[in-house]
């Protein structure tokens, strides 16, 4: 089971994360991978830039974190998450989360379950640059935070854990 | 007095003008709470945004932490919006 | 809104699919890819290789019906499907599904719908080659048909949409 | 009489020896559970495959149908085991 995570300014090349992930484990019969991207529009706002702030070190802690949670949860083979930070523009790739399982269904669900702990839950701030030449900090989402309850309650229901925050 | 390093980020650390500082804790601060309401004594956008009225997030050591939380001699101290990662 | 799938017996790249899909499109803020891949433990038999029998034509069509309707249900930005046919064998990649929306919660759910459909109505079999050197068809799973339940029970649901077969 | 194509794929095809007939259907036969009650009376392996003991699927001009579907004249009618692909 390898499970490693990344904070880069740069870009990452999914080809190469993907051959490099698990790529001789023949017990894997799934892979998901899931990249996130700058959109251009928000809320009806033209971005021209994105930034991303995060708390170095702590970011890295939350991150493997996440990532062992799920390994924990799901029979998984490999998980891998990388997160860029700094200056950004539209179409520019942000985040990829790469989970590997004998089966789909828990490579797609424990996809879903880091992106959803990541979003509420790594310490990363967008800053939006629009055309206009304002700065505009990134509000948080209340749908990120419905879609971790609906884990939270999945897991209190089934194995009776409680959130560890 | 404990010693802490207390940390702001983002939207955080530009209104409230500072993104670190060593704070002295008088003995009747221990929780995060306690320390919320030392903050707040300064008034003006430290009232404001960590009064109650706008969300904000605690971390004790690069660790999530609730408002009851105690804070260790020593500790790291963040506090920060709601995250926007992802 | 692009929507392209593919039967084919080489093998794909992913790189160069995602690097087509939608690259330009600072629309889509979430990506999500799904790999099938030849395991080589199959009710503990141990697979040396793996042969993929389709139907020349529906195969295709059941695709893009598939991708169709996930463009309908979901509001994605692109759709790509590519399937293999012939020999493989273990870690060989077998099926790529590529779905890009907005939102993440979209793209997840579009991806699960297309598999989980794919599984049951595209027309192709496996074959798998045992290290005794005996082959055996694979047999369908039971779990792909209750897969398929799921979806078509929100369906009718959420929509009243009748079973199309 | 109407003519329809008859294909046969993966494990069907093996067992029963055929991937490809033309055939003529009789008046009486309309639909797919007709084609299949034609079929079974050529008993042995056709009999065990399309009786009704195995699961089997069938695809009217590569389109999946039911069992009550009609056959349209000149058809290509497909017959197969449960998908494994993906």
């Amino acid at each position: 089971m390898t499970n490693s995570v990344s904070v880069q300014s740069e870009s990452f090349d999914l080809a190469a994360e993907y051959r490099q992930f698990g790529a001789d484990d023949a017990g894997i019969g799934a892979v998901v991978a899931f990249v996130g991207r700058v959109r251009d529009l928000n809320l009806d706002r033209n971005v021209v830039a994105l930034s991303l702030e995060h708390y170095p070190g702590m970011t890295e802690k939350a991150l493997q974190r996440i990532a062992d949670e799920a390994a924990i949860r799901w029979p998984l083979n490999a998980v891998r998450v990388v997160h860029r930070v700094g200056d950004l523009k539209p179409t520019d790739d942000i985040v990829l989360v790469l989970t590997a399982s004998p089966h789909r269904k828990d490579a797609y669900e424990a996809n879903q379950f880091i992106m959803d702990y990541l979003k509420t839950r790594a310490p990363f701030w967008k800053k939006e640059h629009g055309v206009d030449g304002e700065a505009r900090w990134v509000d948080a989402r209340d749908s990120d935070y419905s879609a971790l309850e609906r884990w939270e309650h999945a897991l209190k229901t089934n194995w009776g854990i409680v959130d560890h925050d | 007095m404990r010693e802490i390093d207390l940390l702001f980020f983002a939207r955080l650390r530009e209104v409230l003008g500072v993104g670190h500082e060593r704070l002295s804790l008088p003995e009747t601060v221990r929780t995060v709470a306690d320390l919320m309401g030392l903050l707040c004594q300064r008034e003006g956008k430290w009232a404001e945004e960590l009064g109650g009225k706008r969300l904000f997030r605690v971390a004790i050591n690069q660790e999530m932490a609730s408002l009851d939380a105690e804070i260790p001699a020593g500790a790291e101290v963040a506090i920060f919006p709601p995250v926007t990662g992802g």
